[in-house]
């Protein structure tokens, strides 16, 4: 087992994953940026390094820096969080040049599953569906076009360097394809400094169901049941419940099988997510691979018992994971809110600032995973996740009734700041919602709503 | 939050050390020898006094380098309201650090055998490399960022060091 | 259903009740004394109705002024918590002469099970193990000697109306018996108003375990697993946890099934925990019944998934349980601290004081129950509990690995203040606690053995 | 601990009408005329001004009883170091409060129908019976616990009070 592990991330994950290294007996060393050196992962983890400036490409994305990093702290390996570089195969290929475990999966597995198109057609092998498409990354308009018509429109672009909701663009009609090619093709350009595209079919309203995998060296990989994630603001998530409410078990004992089979297939180790669309008629489509534990994680945990971070150090330590697939039982419902520091009013700009009052939220089945105290300096520099609200109850109307307690009781003042806790108490009581019936378009046509009742 | 606090982190292994080389690289380079001599290791100070050089003058004159608490952010904070750097010394001989910009290893001199970059009392200008901080086999230039004279060489060579974390300190007015 | 509660109590458990209400959309009122105006748990409740002051005579064990209180405030019913009247007929008894439900048990059942020697004579009536004693309430010391003589030295003398530890007294010699005997009944006469006493074979190595039910007024009667409340200090619990470390699942399931069938014998209904001595031979005896919700309720609550204030309020309103015995399933291990405001170094002397700073543990399975924040008065007058961590895991190990890292993140500050974290740690490192090997002896031994290396 | 926080509790049903029925008393037990009269709910403020009364001097004096917020502790808070009370009125009209000594129903009189026990303009010494606060047929009296003169009633007859409320406002050394 690792005796040292170096946390290549900032906020709550930094934190949440310096708990369980405590849990674990594992000493941590944090790597963070000169914006961080004050905040309370950085408190909490037994040593810190300090590798470079607030701008994220010279710190939390500075593989080399990181590394170095590991290596003057003695650390024997690396928990890149989610975001930076938890989905990067090179960050994972020079942690492995330098004997450090990167905890995800190995650096080439990272690679192939991280082009888009080429996890697609992995997982088509591996007996997902998936939405009719282009075969692989498109080589121009002119073949795009042609794959759009015979897989028929709407089609969605997406970039194959892309993931997280970014570097996607719908077509509706032919005669725009070439021009939001282009467009989408600089933006992945940008984005991804990866210009290729492939395109799918576009399905219109459709719930995001994911499914939590876990693999081990040992060949031991087990589903974790689903998780819907439908409730979106511009494909971010906002709330993610464990599990999908109105899923028939038989389903969702589908999909998580099929998805494990999937990461059985390339031989995944460690935590990982297999992307589903579901589309009206309860048909499931793959979408894509990640290779990180994601900012939901905590819902699966919940219903399972299972401490996935912890999952994901055992595994990278060549150990088992702790359990087989008969012995996951889930239980009850689990919810969680993203509360950010943006402003609702401001078309939810990042609204960074100084926390003055801090209080979170406590209690039965209420869970809080956030870095944030009283004088926390939240910096513009990087993504506005405050703090995430987890209850935990037998059904999910009382989870959205002890959801909605927990948001009340959230207590986020400072010059500058603003949250979301407001918001996501709109959406908890939307009628859609409530019913479980809600897919990814649910929370855009709120906001249309009120831009247009507010005109 | 932590009612028994965690042990504050272990003075760097190299903090006395380096100060103690600082001392001396101090010492070599006057002429003369000094009246009283102060270390100090974990708030990072060197003191030397040499007694008055001006004839028909009596007692000490100090040439202080109190170093700084490493580790103060070099970036601009602009959210804080919080100064990123103790003030400097008042007066002409303001003190300042040439930082680490970036995390790694600090080397003094160009290459394994050679002169270092840079020696206790040198004059540098702004822009003028004081030395290298190495990732990964990448080199970073240290540079001076304002004209001064070397104080103190901070970092031992080849020590490991963090972003930010203060190298060189300098006089920017050195007094005779 | 209710649509406004009148909470009767402060601190933790307060705040506890109001989430619950929030939750079921129950408005609340606190009744509260001058001392707790500023405090959290006022805040919280919709409406707060200061009933006398700081002394608890004349606020929070004010039966006349807290049953018009909630006539006051128009609430159908009132929540008495833990301590102060949660255990007195008299209070449930005007609570139902004016209308108002108590949510507890009938006032006449409490004043049978609240005496103790009738309570133990009702428990053996219903099959449960007692340990040999005094039939009833003894009539001085005499007939004291003579049940003694019968039932073997060492004997334990316990005050009729007594309960929570205190009014009880060890006799080892017989000719100790007149002296102790004297001193107990004018401890009782003192303390509980009644100087009855009634005497039992004292066990020496015991382990303190408890089993929870619930009883609803359709007779379904349901129990829900044992707690360990062995980790005491001078009988005053520190640690629970649940279920019971070592002790065999049909042991476990035959304590269960013992409790909830005496638990039925009476028609008991709402919330109430048996309480048994464990000897090393695995036998059980019944010691008393508590009528209330108790501290450790939460640890049940981990394991079981049932939010117990939510079951005495359903219960309380005339509707059933929400399960059945099949229904329950044990998940899991949780383990509970009490955090005190008291000074290990000065003999776990009250240390009550203001909180100049103030953080709660949090991440996954970490479920903190407090009313401290910054600023709080932690008064005198009342008990010292500051706040309550309560962990789970899926074993015994990770759960104490988990607390031990809880434990840790508390951050209590401020003129006045200590708290007992420091000594928890020691006792959740106690090689004897660690192998779930301990009795309520262990704590005083540490302390002892403490005292002695200290001298 | 509330972002949004929860409406703050309505003022008591009696605020407002009580503060109009002291000033009503005040007025009944004033034989001139007021120059300026000013009520005020939230935080409970009666204000009157008459003329001056001395012959040969113009404008006017005010005599106020400006109630303090009411529910202060009434008991000593050992623990804190926060005064129980704002201070009192300085100068000769020092006012300050007879509080329900529990929580309960306040009554003006002995029994219904029969006179109040006092009257604004009255003057009570320490332990004057000013009320009754009943608590389940549980009759507490209500005392001044020093002399002065009633400036304001300001809970109705039978009206539900919590303890520590403020039932009578009363200046220590009236003025004329």
């Amino acid at each position: 087992m690792f005796s040292k592990i170096l946390i290549a991330n900032r906020g709550e994950i930094a934190l949440r994953i310096a708990r369980t290294c405590r849990e674990l007996g594992i000493r941590t060393v944090i790597a963070h940026s000169a914006a961080d050196k004050d905040s309370l992962p950085v408190a909490y983890a037994d040593e810190s390094l300090q590798v470079g400036p607030a701008a994220p490409r010279r710190s939390y994305l500075n593989s080399a820096a990181i590394v170095e990093a590991a290596l003057q702290a003695g650390a024997q390996a690396i928990h890149p969080g989610y975001g930076f570089l938890s989905e990067d195969p090179d960050f994972a290929e020079i942690c492995e040049a330098n004997g450090i475990a990167f905890i995800g999966p190995c650096a080439s597995l990272m690679a192939r599953l991280g082009d888009k198109a080429e996890a697609r057609k992995m997982a088509a092998e591996a007996g997902l569906p998936v939405l009719p498409g282009s075969p692989a990354a498109t080589r121009g308009a002119d073949e795009a076009l042609q794959a759009a018509d015979e897989v028929g429109y709407p089609v969605m672009i997406k970039a194959a360097a892309g993931g997280g909701g970014r570097g996607m663009a719908i077509v509706r009609r032919r005669q725009d394809l070439p021009s939001v090619y282009a467009r989408t093709q600089a933006d992945a350009q940008a984005i991804f400094g990866d210009p290729r595209l492939y395109l799918e079919r576009y399905l219109e309203r459709t719930r995001h169901l994911e499914v939590q995998v876990i693999g081990d060296s040992f060949g031991n990989t087990v589903h974790l049941g689903v998780r819907d994630c439908s409730v979106q603001r511009r494909r971010q998530k906002l709330i993610e419940e464990s599990p999908a409410p109105g899923i028939p078990a038989p389903l969702a004992e589908r999909m998580g099988k099929a998805a494990a089979d999937a990461a059985r297939y390339v031989g995944y180790t460690g935590a990982g997510t297999y992307e589903f669309l579901l589309d009206s008629d309860h048909q499931f489509y793959f979408i894509e691979v990640n290779c990180r534990i994601q900012v939901e994680h905590p819902v699966t945990e919940m219903v399972t018992g299972l401490d996935l971070v912890r999952e994901q150090i055992l595994i990278a330590a060549g150990r088992p994971a702790s359990l087989t697939q008969p012995d996951v039982q889930i239980r009850g419902v689990s919810m969680e809110c993203r509360v950010n520091a943006e402003d609702p009013a401001r078309d939810f700009a990042p609204a960074p600032g100084t926390i003055a009052e801090f209080a979170v939220p406590g209690g039965p089945f209420t869970r809080i995973e956030t870095h944030g105290r009283v004088g926390l300096v939240v910096p513009p520099y990087y993504d506005s996740l405050l703090a995430k609200a987890v209850v935990w109850a037998p059904d999910r109307d009382q989870a959205i009734a002890r959801m909605e307690r927990v948001l009340g009781e959230f207590l986020v003042r400072g010059p500058g700041i603003t949250t979301t806790t407001g918001f996501l108490r709109q959406v908890l009581a939307n009628p859609l919602f409530l019913a479980g019936a809600h897919t990814t378009a649910m929370v855009d046509q709120m906001l249309d709503k009120q831009a247009t009742v507010g005109q | 939050m932590n009612d028994s606090q965690p042990d504050p982190p272990a003075p760097r292994p190299s903090a006395l050390d380096s100060l103690c080389r600082s001392a001396l690289a101090l010492l070599d380079s006057a002429s003369r020898t000094p009246s009283r001599l102060r270390l100090e290791s974990d708030g990072s100070s060197v003191e030397i006094e040499w007694p008055a050089q001006e004839p028909g003058r009596s007692g000490t004159t100090s040439q202080t380098a109190a170093m700084l608490p490493p580790g103060g952010p070099s970036e601009p904070q602009p959210a804080a309201g919080v100064p990123a750097e103790p003030a400097e010394g008042q007066g002409d001989a303001a003190e300042f650090y040439v930082h680490a910009p970036t995390l790694g290893t600090f080397y003094r001199s160009p290459e394994p055998g050679s002169a270092p970059f840079v020696q206790v009392g040198d004059l540098v200008e702004a822009g003028k490399q004081v030395g290298i901080v190495e990732v990964m086999k990448l080199m970073t230039p240290v540079e001076a960022d304002r004209p001064g004279r070397v104080a103190a060489i901070l970092v031992a060579d080849a020590a490991p060091v963090e972003h930010g974390q203060p190298l060189i300190a300098c006089v920017s007015h050195p007094q005779p």
